[in-house]
């Protein structure tokens, strides 16, 4: 039995290396009782110990560990945003009743596991490294979603996420044991190669692998109609966690989505296109009228995400470089607009009794000026206004589809916007149109509000530099991005012309 | 025996877990559904790495497991949580998030 | 100085008056404002000489002018200049408005003296006169109509001078949009004619619509007509006049100067100005021929049963105002423009002595109620007889030789034309009739209140001021119907501008006796020599015949009306009880209101409430409110389905994928 | 110089935010002057005789999306800039009069408000056009939505509700047109280089398919904007909602930017379509006029007369366009200008009667003219201007659009023109129910102050001024629009265009 | 022979699958998923796939069950049969026998003509076997074979956070 040891570029892997080591390092931190205090700073540092890595290696383009992974700018990029979520998912958790009860080692060595699997995920081009790596990132979120034991909403909504999410990797499993079955290999470039062979093509063991697989990861990017955990998730999760997986999880699944259908699919393009764009029109319409007079703000923006996600697919559906570039800059302003919306969202969710309800929000110009800018600018955004980075991405969006020749699709995200106008605008009337405590027609009981259980308040949430910080800084990037487009496009082209 | 019966059957299996799923209300049984499924899947894997003659799927097969175990373990965690805080194990008196 | 500067004169001295009145008003003491507003007139009629004199300085071939000041508006095609035309019958025109302006405004510094809308008025009036004089003098169709709207919106301003009198804010409103009317007629005109012949200038319209048009070819015909509804709404002619005689609800000296002597004749003028279109369209001549003679009748017959002092006058000049339209239809141009001239003469007169009668009678316009005015003010009562005569064409007076010049052309062009002659001179009878009938029905008898008292005391009667028409108590701090009165017997601006007049009226006409002299018509000459009716000339025999005639006629009407109101004054009633239909017909005016009342105004409000209960409720809003609750629904549907259940979740996610892998089996090869 | 003009008004609004309260709304009144100074400034070395664009700005923004920062001046809008800077001083200024809640924001809005409207009439650059035209919405939502007023009584639509009905509606087009102008540069580059640069999408024409589609989704932006018939469900609730001093600066500008569209935008780039669907647009325009003035002579509410006339207006202004001849299009640029000079002062007037009055129903007013008679006269003369007086510049403009249609189309010229009569009825009916008849018991009427005055006069003395010279923009507009006209009609006639296919 | 088994262990992992959904007692149902993980213990080996059979017998029935009965007996179980979603008690099944048939379908009418063979012809001696496997793990999945152990770490964590003591410690 003759072993030779596969190769090891440590360089290539040093970001998850970084991770791994600091995931323990945390672990333990929650050992030693000197250390406890510290678990924060520690995942701060590790995290930007990775991004340091990961910037280190930009431009790299390289196979690593004998072909499971492949670290290029997609993934970097794709990568660095997860982290940046995580990192400001730190910020926002201070003080986090949740990280309370779960102990804020445990707590945040599971975040660093999830963005670990993050980054292993937007790098997977091997269906085994795919399907593990998306273990590591979902796993970790079941717990997450669950941390707030006080809470019941938490537990459920962990348990419905851990149900349904399961469900969907057994049915990417079972896909990828029929693309393995169909063609004999399960690293990407094998697959690509065997489909292309004749015969293979269009074979119905690879279509059905296709689709089963295609579930399993539309499923995390929460596509229509396989959407139906977000709301319930997003509402019910700690809201740290919700903004953290809010835009981490569409970024690593996309990215993966990406490689996995263009790289491995290719040859399949045909079959696969129009499928992901009607499901993209789905999405949008779904998440668009679902967010409708939507009370809970998490709930809505869960909604609204659905839709996001549908107008992200379209990136995906052109299969070209300026449909993956246009993904990536949305993605990257996604994460500005949603960070803003949230980090607001949480201080509003301390320092009022009403929760994440829209309440909550009402007055807010006049209160805490501070805030309302930040959601204000993130709701514009959202709803792709002008002079944000959330109009240059629809562009960017729009762009790619009509040069992919699915203009139809890019008549959808504009109707679609028109939608969401309705419910973005609402926030924003609560915050500048009505006065504070006011309350709104037919407001139900606020979830967290009402309920017996509900988290201590801290009237002055809303001065907290770890929560107004991310806001401000936030609702500034995206207003920057939207003025000054170009350092962000660029990034996005370099991504993604990593894969074509 | 031809690899086809094995798919079949494998088939079969995942659809089985599938609607266990759909019809269980325990939270326990559910978890043993999702079992089978991802077994399903390793049938299904381990007769296609026999049918193509190489043991990637094996290698496969005994990550899933691994990560099935996982599963388990952090929804029997879950259950355990919500007895502790005297919730219905019935996944139908879960449902305070909705619309 | 040019001709041209002269005209530019004429025109800047009412508006600076104008200006300075309407800025000053509240620096200005009232004297001086009517001072103000009369002198820049009086200056403006110097101008009018001035032009006239320089003009007859040339010789007759090159008696026309066009002078610009600036590019209007001048731009894709379009060449529209800010430009005057000056020819004899501009200035004849010119002289016409201003002198008879510069009487009104003197009879009207006196009038109008105790309103506290003095220099208001003062301001409108000199604005009219400067529209006015924009609408005779300018020089292509664009500024026609331009000054053709100033004098509308002018004669509406000074209609609804009294603005907290409904009555007089509705008749003005009335009139306005019938002029307006008139004016689209104009533009659509003008459009017309710059399609056809590429400019707005009058001087290369007249030169090439000979050639450019085949006489009564669809065009010109349409184009004509088009200018007949802009003429016939500006001179009350049938069916656009039912402005007019609510209009009366203005001051007097507004009736007297706008509603009967000048702005009202600017149809007459249009016709003549454009004769050269009407000669190559004959049939819109006819057409605008016929109108004339029926406006004629028409309002004669309204004039006989008008109880309204002041309206049964304005009657009458639609209906002499029928006469005009008929002679320059006709191509009595020169005889036409004579008739305007002495009528604005004798009209005037009327309106002012009728003004200083209503004035006595504490504006009661009601002649039911007035008698033996005669002896209660002598001066006005005479005045008001020479209009009467004049206006009856009692033989040599102004209106004897005007009218019967119309009608001796008419029948010198013979063929059909004879039916004007012949209904002409009935109109004659019936206007000598009315206009005797208010002479006998007001100034001799017995003094009614009103004229005793003045007999008594010298005061004018003061009734509590309250509106005729609604009965309604008069907002008084507007002004007239206010405190004071005043009668020309005791106010010298009104007793000068009423003698001129009166004198005007008198012996006017001697300018134009056939067989003796024709100033008028050589003077107009040039404007009119190349007309193809140009030749037509009634022999100086015919002419005298038919004055003969004329003159018959209106002395027997003049008897008549004698026998029926003085002798015999239980008759007229007699004769409404025998003839009440026909009496009730002409008492309605013909019902000419209710019928635009009912084919217009009616339907249009109503479109107007479906549009705005049914149409934009259920169709505009529906298209927003539809879409709306569409959207919404879906949204329900989508909470509808995320119902909590986790189970549920997983069945969507399970017929997704069945779903797709549906699809994918089918697109497999 | 042209940046300068763009972005003076931000510049200084954001400043404001700073400052106390008390100096707010002198300082917003400040910027707003300086703009117009620098505004004038650039129309006087205008060259009147040059047809091109002049003082532009051309460098690139996006190169990634070939997106440019062009601006450009042109006939077609020289007029259009100083307009925007002349209503913004009075609607600022009179605001600055008057007591506002949160008046740092107010301010600022306004003056964000008015860079974006200046962009969007300088962008040379489709998106660039397409980006400034989406956003005016944001500051005039905010400005409807906190400063409005709630109408209470049975359907009391609040202010909320009624902007979010406008933006919605008016983004309904927009976004439509987003794509469309994505298309528009896609598909016309055709692989090659992509640029949005308005002149040079010209230079590479368009297929025919791809003109008729791309045409509609931007007629829908514009025609909702103006608004047009039919897709001006939002305007009553929205003008009803609206606080006065915004109104006057949104109807009086606003709606031409829709106008205005056309001819940058949509003759220039699809002008097969154009030809093609002439009459079409033509209908709509008709519509409008019709419904508009219909419409203004049966309301009693005199924002909503307001309103509906400006619906007839610009149902004029796009008859003008369409009309695809020379006169025509310089007539509704004219008219343009003229509306806007007309309505803002209306809305303006109409603030200080609803002050007075404390109604805004016609029925509840009247008999001021007596104790206000400068009021009345400034009513007056903008009165007329409205209802096209000859004599007036409006008129002019109307007399060029007419002519143009009657030359090309004489039966909707003949159609068109009742809405003159009609427009003749309402204004005056505005007029007089409010200076005029009777006044109400209770009624406040008083003189206009100084400060009101010096608002009002202004813009009166333009309108006058506009009247005795309208050649002034005539013939510094005509060489761009002849040019723009010409590309359209490319020599031929429509017909024979449409016999190519 | 090898067909007997084959149906044998198919009935059985069946039949398993069938107890787990079916049984109403939760203990009853991990029995059966005993039963059926047996069974496909049998059908791995029969696959030449010994690794992996024994790691299932092992790992699976033994260790994971032992789990399940632990917390089966610490929370007991016993459901309703009430169905309060409409239409699910329908809908299930007939999804359930859609995807299969649409699965089957797929497989049967696949162009790839292994399928129809018992797998590939020559493979070579210890296909299958654990150090043919390790060396996998070592060389082509070093990658997985470490991730997965960190997912195990996770899950361990996981189990502490839900399931663990309470230290209230206030953050």
């Amino acid at each position: 039995m003759n072993f030779t040891e596969p190769t090891i570029d440590y360089a290539g892997i040093s970001p998850i290396i970084a991770l791994t080591a600091g995931l323990c390092v945390v672990l333990l931190s929650a050992v030693f009782r000197p250390l406890r205090r510290s678990a924060p700073a520690l995942t701060l540092l590790t995290l930007a110990t990775a991004a340091g890595l990961l910037i280190w290696q930009w431009g790299e383009n390289v196979d690593l560990l004998s072909e499971a992974l492949r670290l290029d700018d997609l993934a970097i990029s794709i990568s660095l945003i997860a982290i940046f979520m995580a990192a400001s998912c730190v910020l926002l958790s201070v003080r986090e009743p949740a990280v309370g009860q779960a102990g804020s080692g445990e707590y945040h060595a599971l975040l660093l596991g999830s963005v670990l699997g993050m980054t292993l995920l937007a790098q997977a081009q091997n269906l085994v490294t795919f399907f593990v790596a998306l273990e590591i990132l979902s796993i970790p979120l079941y717990i997450l979603c669950a941390t707030n034991l006080r809470r019941e909403g938490s537990l459920e909504s962990g348990l419905k996420y851990l149900i349904v999410g399961s469900l969907g990797s057994a049915t990417l499993l079972y896909g990828m044991a029929f693309l393995y079955g169909g063609t004999g290999s399960t690293g990407f470039d094998g697959i690509a190669d065997a489909i292309a062979r004749e015969g293979v093509t269009g074979d119905p063991l690879v279509l059905i692998g296709i689709a089963l697989a295609g579930v399993g990861l539309a499923f995390k990017a929460s596509i229509a109609p396989f959407h139906q955990w977000t709301p319930d998730v997003y509402e019910g999760a700690p809201t740290p966690i919700t903004s953290f997986m809010a835009v981490a999880t569409k970024a690593a699944a996309f990215a993966v989505f990406l490689r996995f259908f263009v790289v491995a699919l290719g040859p399949q393009l045909q079959e696969w296109q129009p499928a992901l764009a009607v499901l993209a029109a789905v999405s949008i319409v779904v998440g668009n009228v679902g967010a409708l007079g939507q009370e809970s703000l998490k709930r809505m923006l869960g909604y609204s995400g659905i839709a996001q996600a549908g107008y992200m697919l379209g990136g995906i559906v052109v299969a070209s470089e300026a449909g993956a570039s246009s993904l990536v800059f949305y993605l990257a302003a996604y994460a500005f607009m949603n960070l803003a919306a949230f980090a607001v969202v949480v201080a509003r969710e301390r320092e009022t009794p009403f929760g994440d309800s829209i309440r909550a929000v009402q007055g807010l110009a006049t209160e805490r000026p501070l805030l309302a800018w930040p959601l204000t600018i993130a709701m514009l955004a959202l709803a792709g206004l002008p002079a944000t980075a959330g109009f240059i991405g629809k562009l960017y969006l729009i762009e790619a589809l009509v040069e992919g020749d699915y203009t139809w699709l890019a008549v959808f995200i504009a109707v679609g916007t028109m939608i969401s106008l309705a419910y973005y605008l609402r926030v924003v009337a609560a915050m500048w149109m009505r006065p504070g405590g006011e309350p709104a027609p037919g407001a139900t009981p606020a979830i967290a509000g009402a309920s017996p259980e509900a988290d201590p308040v801290d009237p002055e949430a809303g001065r907290r530099w770890y929560l107004a910080g991310p806001a401000l800084l936030a609702a500034a990037a995206t207003v920057f991005f939207g003025v000054i487009p170009q350092p962000l496009v660029e990034f996005a082209e370099h991504a993604g012309s990593a894969l074509f | 025996m031809n690899v086809e019966w094995y798919i079949v059957l494998s088939a079969l299996l995942f659809c089985t877990g599938a609607v266990g799923i759909l019809i269980r209300r325990s939270p326990m049984v559910i978890l043993l559904c999702l079992e089978l499924m991802l077994n399903a899947g390793n049938l299904a894997l381990v007769a296609f790495s026999r049918m193509v003659g190489n043991q990637e799927g094996q290698v496969f097969a005994i990550v899933v497991m691994v990560v099935a175990a996982c599963e388990v373990v952090v929804g029997l965690g879950l259950l355990v949580a919500l007895f502790r805080r005297k919730l219905p194990l019935n996944v139908d008196e879960l449902r305070e998030l909705r619309g | 100085m040019s001709v041209s500067t002269w005209a530019w004169l004429v025109l800047l001295f009412p508006l600076l008056g104008s200006l300075t009145i309407a800025l000053g008003f509240r620096a200005l003491p009232a004297k001086a404002a009517g001072a103000i507003g009369t002198l820049s007139i009086a200056l403006a009629f110097a101008c009018a000489v001035g032009a006239l004199l320089s003009l007859l300085g040339e010789d007759p071939e090159a008696r026309h002018h066009a002078s610009s000041l600036w590019q209007y508006a001048s731009a894709g095609g379009l060449d529209i200049e800010l430009g005057i035309y000056v020819d004899p019958l501009s200035v004849f025109m010119a002289l016409i408005v201003t002198g008879v302006s510069t009487l009104i405004h003197l009879y009207s510094y006196g009038y109008m003296q105790s309103d506290a809308g003095y220099r208001r008025f003062f301001s409108y009036l000199n604005f009219f006169v400067f529209s006015m004089l924009l609408l005779v003098l300018a020089g292509n169709f664009v500024l026609l109509i331009v000054g053709w709207a100033f004098v509308g919106f002018a004669s509406y301003a000074l209609i609804s001078f009294w603005y907290r009198r409904t009555t007089a804010t509705r008749a003005g409103m009335k009139a306005f949009v019938i002029n307006v009317v008139g004016d689209i007629g104009l533009v659509l005109a003008a459009f017309l004619i710059f399609r056809e012949l590429g400019s707005f200038d009058y001087g290369p319209v007249f030169e090439r619509a000979p050639e450019a048009f085949t006489t009564n070819e669809g065009t010109i015909v349409a184009i004509c007509l088009l200018l007949l509804v802009g003429a016939f709404a500006k001179s009350a002619q049938l069916p656009l006049h039912t402005w007019l005689p609510d209009a009366m609800e203005g001051p007097t000296p507004v009736s007297s100067l706008i509603h009967a002597a000048t702005m009202v004749t600017a149809g007459v003028y249009l016709i003549a100005r454009t004769h050269t279109l009407f000669e190559l369209a004959p049939t819109a001549a006819d057409i605008a021929a016929f109108t004339g003679l029926a406006t004629l009748l028409v309002a004669g017959t309204m004039a006989l049963v008008m109880t309204d002092l002041k309206r049964a006058i304005a009657y009458s000049t639609m209906s002499q105002i029928g006469y005009m339209v008929m002679g320059v239809s006709i191509g009595a141009y020169s005889a036409g423009l004579f008739h305007l001239m002495t009528h604005a003469f004798f009209k005037a007169l009327l309106f002012m002595a009728a003004g200083s009668i209503i004035a006595a009678m504490a504006n009661d316009q009601n002649i039911d109620r007035m008698s033996g005015f005669g002896r209660a003010m002598r001066f006005t009562s005479v005045a008001f007889l020479c209009g009467a005569l004049a206006l009856a064409a009692f033989p040599s007076t102004s209106g004897f030789f005007s009218k019967d010049e119309i009608l001796a052309f008419a029948e010198a062009r013979g063929g059909m034309y004879l039916i004007f002659t012949v209904l002409g001179y009935v109109g004659a009878l019936i206007t000598a009739v009315y206009a005797f009938r208010l002479v006998f029905r007001v100034l001799p008898g017995k003094p009614c209140a009103e004229a005793q008292e003045l007999i008594e005391s010298g005061h004018v009667a003061h009734g509590e001021p309250h509106n005729p028409a609604t009965g309604e108590a008069e907002d008084t701090d507007v002004g007239f119907p206010g405190s004071e009165h005043h009668i020309a017997d005791q106010n010298w601006p009104m007793k000068a501008a009423m003698s001129v007049l009166a004198f005007l009226a008198l012996f006017g006409g001697l300018v134009q006796v056939p067989g003796v002299d024709h100033y008028i018509t050589s003077f107009l000459d040039p404007v009119f020599h190349d007309s193809p009716l140009a030749h037509i000339h009634p022999t100086a025999g015919a002419e005298w015949r038919g004055l003969g005639i004329g003159g018959l006629i209106s002395l027997s009407g003049i008897g008549l009306a004698y026998y029926l109101y003085r002798v015999r004054p239980e008759l007229p009633g007699v004769l409404q009880r025998r003839l009440r239909p026909l009496y009730t017909l002409f008492v309605n005016k013909w019902y000419f209101d209710e019928a635009i009342d009912l084919l217009v105004v009616r339907p249009a409000l109503a479109v107007g409430r479906f549009a705005n209960r049914v149409f934009e409720r259920v169709v505009v809003d529906g298209l927003v409110s539809g879409t709306a609750e569409t959207v919404r629904g879906a949204g329900g549907v989508v909470r509808a389905v995320q119902n909590g259940f986790v189970r549920s979740y997983a069945l969507l996610l399970l017929v997704g994928v069945a779903a797709l892998t549906l699809y994918f089996l089918l697109s497999s090869s | 110089m042209i940046n300068a003009l763009l972005w003076t008004p931000l510049v200084f609004g954001l400043v404001g935010l700073f400052l106390p309260k008390r100096a707010t709304g002198w300082w917003a009144t400040l910027g707003a002057l300086v703009t117009l100074a620098v505004a004038v400034a650039l129309a006087f070395d205008f060259d009147a005789g040059d047809s091109s664009l002049q003082h532009s700005v051309d460098v690139a923004w996006i190169s990634g999306l070939g997106v440019d920062y062009s601006l450009g001046i042109d006939g077609l809008n020289l007029f259009l800039l100083l307009l925007t800077a002349v209503l913004w001083v009075g609607g600022i200024a009179f605001a600055a009069f008057r007591e506002q809640e949160r008046p740092q924001l107010f301010f600022f809005l306004m003056l964000v408000a008015e860079t974006a409207t200046l962009g969007a009439f300088l962008a040379q650059d489709l998106l660039l056009f397409v980006l400034f035209f989406d956003f005016m919405l944001v500051p005039f939502y905010l400005l409807f939505g906190v400063w409005g007023s709630d109408r209470g009584g049975t359907d009391g639509t609040t202010a909320r509700a009624a902007t979010l009905k406008m933006v919605i509606y008016t983004l309904i087009g927009s976004l439509l047109m987003l794509v469309g102008a994505i298309a528009a540069a896609v598909i016309s580059a055709d692989g090659g280089h992509l640029t949005f640069s308005i002149a040079a999408l010209q230079q590479q024409g368009l297929d025919v398919e791809s003109q008729r589609w791309i045409f509609w989704f931007f007629a829908a932006a514009f025609l909702v904007k103006m608004p047009a018939f039919l897709l001006h469900g939002w305007m009553p609730d929205a003008y009803r909602a609206a606080p006065l001093a915004v109104l006057v600066v949104f109807s009086g500008v606003l709606a031409k930017v829709g106008a205005y569209g056309f001819l940058r935008v949509v003759l220039p780039l699809f002008p097969d379509a154009t030809v093609e669907f002439q009459e079409v647009v033509l209908v709509v325009a008709l519509a409008s006029i019709l419904y508009g003035s219909v419409m203004a002579f049966t309301q009693t509410n005199v924002r909503l007369i307001a309103g509906y006339s400006s619906i007839a207006q610009l149902g004029f202004i796009t008859a003008g366009i369409f009309a695809l001849r020379a006169d025509g299009a310089d007539g509704a640029v004219l008219q343009m200008v003229n509306h806007g000079l007309v309505v803002a002062p209306v809305f303006v007037i109409v603030a200080i009667l609803v002050e007075r009055t404390g109604t805004e129903d016609i029925r509840q007013m009247g008999g001021m003219a007596l104790r206000a008679p400068v009021l009345a006269a400034l009513f007056l003369i903008v009165a007329l201007a409205t209802l096209a007086m000859p004599g007036s510049a409006n008129f002019v403009g109307e007399f060029y659009i007419l002519n143009g249609l009657f030359q090309e189309k004489i039966v909707f010229a003949c159609i068109a023109i009742t809405g003159v009569a009609m427009s003749a009825y309402y204004a005056l009916r505005l007029y007089q129910s409010t200076m005029h008849n009777r006044k109400p018991d209770g009624l406040a009427s008083r003189e206009i102050g100084l400060r009101d005055g010096v608002v009002l006069a202004p813009l009166v003395l333009c309108i006058l001024g506009l009247a005795l010279y309208p050649q002034l923009i005539l013939h510094r507009t005509a060489p761009t629009v002849q040019q723009t006209v010409a590309k359209v009609r490319g020599g031929d006639a429509p017909d024979a265009r449409l016999a190519e296919r | 022979m090898e067909a007997v088994l084959f149906f044998l262990a198919a009935l059985g992992a069946i039949g398993g699958a069938i107890g787990v959904i079916a049984m109403r007692n939760p203990f009853f149902s991990v029995l059966a998923l005993i039963v059926h993980l047996f069974s496909l213990a049998v059908l791995f080996l029969l696959l030449t796939a010994a690794f992996v059979a024994a790691a299932q017998v092992v790992v699976y029935a033994g260790a994971v069950m032992v789990l399940y009965v632990f917390v089966v007996a610490y929370v007991g179980g016993g459901e309703s049969a009430w169905e309060p979603i409409p239409g699910q008690r329908f809908l299930a099944p007939l999804v359930g026998i859609a995807l299969f048939v649409e699965l089957s379908i797929a497989v049967l009418s696949s162009g790839l003509r292994a399928l129809g063979t018992e797998g590939a012809e020559k493979i070579e001696p210890g296909f299958g076997d654990p150090a043919a496997i390790g060396t996998l793990l070592l060389e082509k999945f070093l990658l997985p074979f470490e991730a997965s152990s960190i997912l195990l770490l996770l899950a361990a964590v996981g189990a502490i956070v839900l399931a663990g003591r309470k230290r209230e410690e206030a953050a």
